[in-house]
């Protein structure tokens, strides 16, 4: 018999605070390596993709392999854009919270291009049910950022009437669904929303995130089976930042050689991507869509990144994992690689670099002023304070009627 | 009219609305071709097709989630949980997800689903086919409750529900769907087509969410009830000669409370009767209510009887569930408390 | 004695279980390395290895899973879920399994497993990091439902509930995890250090479950609470100038009907607080019992003061806290409602 | 775009009632054909047999192949007779069912070997979480049939005290854990149980079932991410005996090509076995149970079968499939294929498998006569009324005995 170390195990990570990170085990395959399988293929015929890592951008920042998407340079400065405005959107919040004017936030540092790349290569139509994490993309999408802040704040414009904390974001007018604060819970509603799309022959298909750590859910496990069953035309994303809290990646993946790795048991392409990669994450968005849209069903695609701050505002990650384990990530910054690219290309330099960053801190800024313009969370105004009563039901029933009397409203 | 037992009318309900508006949906375990281990959805599959009326994987959380997915898009879902003791593994989306969209996102989504599921006892079911788990549901802000006692009410009350926009949990007495059970297991129950409300319209009908049932007109005692219990009420206290008013509730959440005050003012005593465990079960809200609205009419403690703080057991069914004999004891009571 | 926070004798709790009894594991998300979002468990796995206190997979119905089959096996597992509003994926577990194994084994099988988890509002935690959930848990057979006020019960119930051959539910409101909080935000809150309950006996002691605390003696009124409402009540008694009877319920199920029915037989004027929804809360199972058992008592209802029926709002948190002003309006009104 | 119907799929059997049973779409590798890796292996380099299925026994009766396990003979008359023995109390208990003396019964027909020969590879220690269709397992273990019977017709004599629906077995001296009706629950207690084994440093594992229908339940999911995570020594069976109730195994299953391939999104061996063929069960049980014991962690088994009969004694199988689709069923009888295989190898004829076929209709018969002289669910004896309210704590709180006084007791 084996003796109880062998048998009982608790996975840890490479390196803990003190430690030097380490990331030289990780051997991922080179940018362009993998194949990219005909968009209607089998999955069973593709089960390479999920253990391997679809990237494109290559050391000397050129575009290679089967996989490079063919992209307008346009396109291109656009999600390097918006990747730049979401990282400053993130900073400002950040700095907000520090001096007390958020009760709460979360940054998206170094996910960016999970978020963004995706959202470009969809059409508007298409239903997105984020986590918390993808802020980038309801930018894409075209949020302003005055109504995000509004949000962050509870103020009287906030379009939530201050009932949800910061980041849990809604917007029905940009098809981006409302993040929950239930891990994972999104992930097998949007496989139901994407059939009822399928069910009234629309065009639109459905797109989810969730984290590494939430895919240990039952909700990840329902979604995929659901998905599997109904063929459901579904994009579902895991965005492996290698870290849940304080928990790393392996407590939720265990034994598994990857996140994509277990849509194999569902009959599902998995695909890993480098999530640092913004033409990566495009083109294996493209794929997923086309092939959702052209019945192909579901795709699961896990975005292989790093969490480079805090998991929010509420812990410090200097406590589980080591100082400098992000500037380590092998990967990689999906901002710097994408510049770089579109520098290369001649589409992009330095200083328009410079003045689009100095121009989106300006704008946060000015955001910022506008949106305590119409009220904080600790001074309001918010919400009237009888609309908490409001919307539990369609109609207010005679107990709550009640109750909001008794609050003399 | 036709006479229906309660099976009927629920199928007979979904029928009418599959028909009439094709954003309804109605699918879950055994649902589609089979048409549900009771039969409430046969039939349904092979008339309305298989995209409309399906098959669910065995994962009841899967299921709530995809009805509220669906339902942000447009659908109405009917949802079925085989059992109301297997709802569990969903209650997560449905007390996190599926009854705090609209709220949460400020009415922008909103999610019409209903959740049909049988519960209670009287089949011998033991501790896993015999719940009655109403009380948990009636805690969940933003959630209709509904149980039906009737085939009648059944129909309308189901139709109310898949056309309601808010989300709503239907439970069906099971041990009501063949025929009107008074709580004695020892005389052949009653079948639906001699009972007035066995007679059920045909065609759209609703019976409205919210409305009790005064089932008896009564000036001794006020009885509130809903499902099976409803029937046992009705056994007991003709049994024991009392001139009990008694009210079936029908809704849970929100219930008819101009209905009970009314009836507990003029009576001054109440009992409030169900099968599920009485430690915060829903008779601990209407005792705790009534007695808040009606504290100076009361001239007795309000009375619960109900099932024990056990699980349901096999072999002691019936000293488990509150039958006539439980009832009628407790209305004896009430009746012999000095005013 | 050393003065203690919440924090510090939960985790003291923990450390002597763990010390002396070497069936007691710790673990939940973020419980191993970290010591767990709030701390409670810091210092455990360094002290006691990773094989005792480790980290779990995101998935509640995991965790209550695997200590209810490490239970079986002769473990004492001790489950911590991150935030209350979290536990309803594990729900079924805990319904169906864990607080069924020993009924329905007929005594085979056991599960002593204790599940900690932080719950109520007032830190700005918005509608899903400030539920408080117990009120379904006591609906549950089977199932014991603590939660202490103060750091001094804290620890003495936890190791009581550790030690207990019954599963265990164990509420720790977080407000009160780093002071007693009153309910009034715009003053800095006491700290446990000037509290007398935030002395900790060192080493081992038990508060029992089941018997409730009278923190403050009265003969006006008998205010029921718990967590943190316990301060509440306090604060707004003193303010009010009410000469209330104030009792920490501690334990929820059972919980200590003697000291209960005792005290409103005394005072005959009843208040019940808590932070959760009012519909079938559990001050719906205490009014509903108390107006049963103390009827001829009561000069005036029973009184539930409570969170309402909607989730916890961000931006208007304060209006949904039952707080000072509410509580102290309930206790005017009651005193003066004639006898 | 797609065309709606091929967007929105539900999946459906081959056959339905009035269709002729077709399996010839089933393209099975043959008995003998698959490779047996080193226990210790790595997961991923066993992923051909979550694909395939591990079969011993071949037309010819004969046991062939790297799989084929040494077995003692009188191991394996041991198992025909339990087989045997199992179908008979089976058939008894059905027809007691049908004269009403049962209130609910669930027959194992066809799947006996997934059952018995999975415990006769295990160690009496370990702990057995099964679900409602593991009586063969039950007997195996040496359960006093007799006492399988009170419990079932819940009687005096009943260890349950009549709580329980008949079939839901607890035997603590056996350890055989105690049966839920809740669907998968048990398959992460499981994992759990074995955990504190291993923990303790305790040579027993644990062995669980569940059907395939089940694997679509979130506690699947959780099962196998505990077990994947903390190396847990378990065996996770699923008897994928074709059908959930009415339902088809397509819809829980979707488009994966196995049950067994759902282990590989876990980093988990996943074996798919000729749940017919006793000797394939048993080695992969044997191969499971070694793997486990010398800290090689979990196995995930998908038992290939064909349910038998009804669902339970609520459900008539001819409304949902075809009459005859069991004897189409190409993977033929597990009792049938034992005895043929035990009779070529001269340990075993025809006479004696007739003679204990009647022995044990003679022996249930006895039994169940015993049985009921300890009293029946309708006429009682049962446990006395009061043992109602025990046992749901440790101590009888106050309002457990206020109810119990309420109803004079
Ligand atoms: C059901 C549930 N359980 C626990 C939590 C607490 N929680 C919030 S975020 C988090 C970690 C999530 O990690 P991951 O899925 O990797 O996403 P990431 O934050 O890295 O984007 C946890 C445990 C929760 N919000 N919901
Ligand atoms: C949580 C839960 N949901 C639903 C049911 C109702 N139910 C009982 S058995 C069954 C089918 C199970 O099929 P499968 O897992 O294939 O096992 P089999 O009966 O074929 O052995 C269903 C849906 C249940 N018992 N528990
Ligand atoms: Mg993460
Ligand atoms: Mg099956």
């Amino acid at each position: 018999m084996a003796s109880p170390e062998k048998l009982f195990q608790v996975p840890a990570p490479g390196a803990r605070p003190g430690d030097t990170p380490d990331f030289s085990k990780l051997n991922l395959p080179a940018a362009g390596e993998m194949r990219r399988p005909d968009m209607l293929a089998d999955a069973g015929d593709m089960m390479d993709l999920a253990f391997g890592l679809v990237g494109v951008l290559d050391d000397k920042h050129e575009a290679v392999g089967e996989w490079a998407p063919d992209m307008a340079p346009e396109t291109l400065r656009e999600g390097l854009k918006t990747m730049v405005l979401t990282r400053e959107y993130d900073n400002r919040m950040l700095k907000m919270q520090r001096t007390k004017r958020l009760s709460f936030y979360m940054k998206s540092l170094g996910e960016e291009a999970t978020a963004v790349a995706m959202v470009q290569a969809l059409s508007d139509a298409d239903m997105l049910f984020p986590s918390y994490r993808q802020q980038g993309a309801l930018i894409q999408r075209g949020a302003d950022i005055v109504d995000m802040m509004c949000h962050c704040i509870s103020n009287g414009r906030d379009n939530l009437k201050g009932r949800q904390l910061p980041v849990h974001y809604t917007n029905r007018d940009l098809n981006w669904f409302s993040v929950s604060g239930n891990l994972g819970t999104q992930f097998p509603q949007a496989v139901g929303w994407s059939m009822a799309s399928a069910l009234k022959g629309e065009e639109a298909i459905a797109c989810s995130w969730i984290g590494d750590g939430t895919t240990a859910e039952g909700d990840f496990h329902a979604a995929m089976t659901l998905a599997s069953t109904y063929n459901a035309p579904a994009i579902l994303n895991v965005v492996n930042n290698q870290w849940a809290i304080s928990m790393h990646n392996s407590i939720s993946r265990g034994k598994a050689a990857s996140f994509a790795s277990k849509a194999i048991g569902y009959g599902i392409p998995g695909i890993r991507v480098d999530g640092n990669d913004y033409l990566a994450v495009y083109a294996a968005a493209q794929w997923a869509a086309e092939r959702a849209r052209k019945g192909g069903g579901p795709t699961l695609i896990e975005h292989y990144t790093y969490r480079g701050e805090a998991h929010s505002t509420s812990d410090d990650p200097s406590k589980y994992r080591p100082k400098d384990e992000y500037k380590a990530w092998p990967l990689g910054d999906p901002v710097e690689r994408l510049r770089a690219h579109l520098i290369k290309q001649d589409e992009w330099d330095a200083d328009s670099h410079d003045k689009w960053e100095a121009d989106c801190r300006e704008r946060v800024a000015a955001a910022w002023k506008e949106a305590v313009s119409h009220g904080t969370l600790e001074e309001g105004p918010h919400a009237p304070t009888e609309s908490m009563f409001e919307d539990v039901f369609a109609a207010q029933p005679w107990h709550l009627r009640r109750q909001r009397q008794e609050l003399g409203l | 009219m036709p006479a229906m037992n309660m099976i009927q009318a629920l199928n007979d309900a979904m029928d009418i609305e599959l028909t009439e508006d094709e954003s309804v949906l109605a699918f879950g375990e055994d649902v589609g071709y089979f048409g549900g281990v009771f039969g409430v959805t046969r039939g349904l599959q092979e008339k309305h097709g298989t995209a409309r009326v399906f098959d669910a994987p065995i994962n009841e959380g899967a299921i709530v989630a995809m009805a509220m997915g669906m339902a942000t898009n447009g659908m109405r879902p009917v949802a079925e949980i085989q059992f109301a003791d297997y709802i569990f593994p969903g209650f997560d989306q449905i007390i996190s997800e599926l009854t705090r969209i609209r709220y949460r996102s400020a009415g922008q989504y909103t999610a019409p689903v209903t959740i049909r599921t049988p519960s209670g006892g009287g089949i011998y079911g033991g501790q896993t086919h015999s719940m009655s788990p109403e009380g948990f549901f009636t805690h969940i802000p933003g959630l209709v409750t509904l149980m039906p006692s009737n085939p009648h009410d059944a129909k309308g009350l189901l139709i109310s529900a898949i056309e309601s926009d808010d989300p709503v949990i239907f439970f069906e007495p099971k041990r009501l769907y063949n025929g009107a059970f008074d709580g004695d297991p020892n005389k052949p129950q009653a079948s639906w087509k001699e009972h007035p409300k066995g007679e059920v319209p045909e065609g759209h009908y609703t019976v409205p969410i919210g409305v009790a049932d005064r089932v008896r007109e009564g000036r001794e005692v006020t009885v509130i009830a809903y499902g099976t219990m409803v029937h046992v009420a009705e056994a007991a206290a003709a049994a024991q000669g009392v001139d009990a008013e008694i009210i079936d509730l029908r809704t849970l959440v929100p219930y008819d409370i101009d209905t009970v005050a009314r009836s507990v003012e003029k009576t001054g005593r109440c009992v409030i009767l169900h099968e599920a465990p009485r430690t915060s079960g829903f008779g601990a809200e209407l005792a705790a209510q009534i007695q808040e609205d009606c504290f100076y009419h009361l001239e007795a403690p309000v009375t619960r009887v109900t099932g024990w703080d056990t699980p349901y057991p096999h072999a002691h069914e019936w000293s488990y569930f509150p039958g006539q004999e439980r009832v009628g004891r407790a209305l004896k009571k009430l009746m012999e408390t000095p005013a």
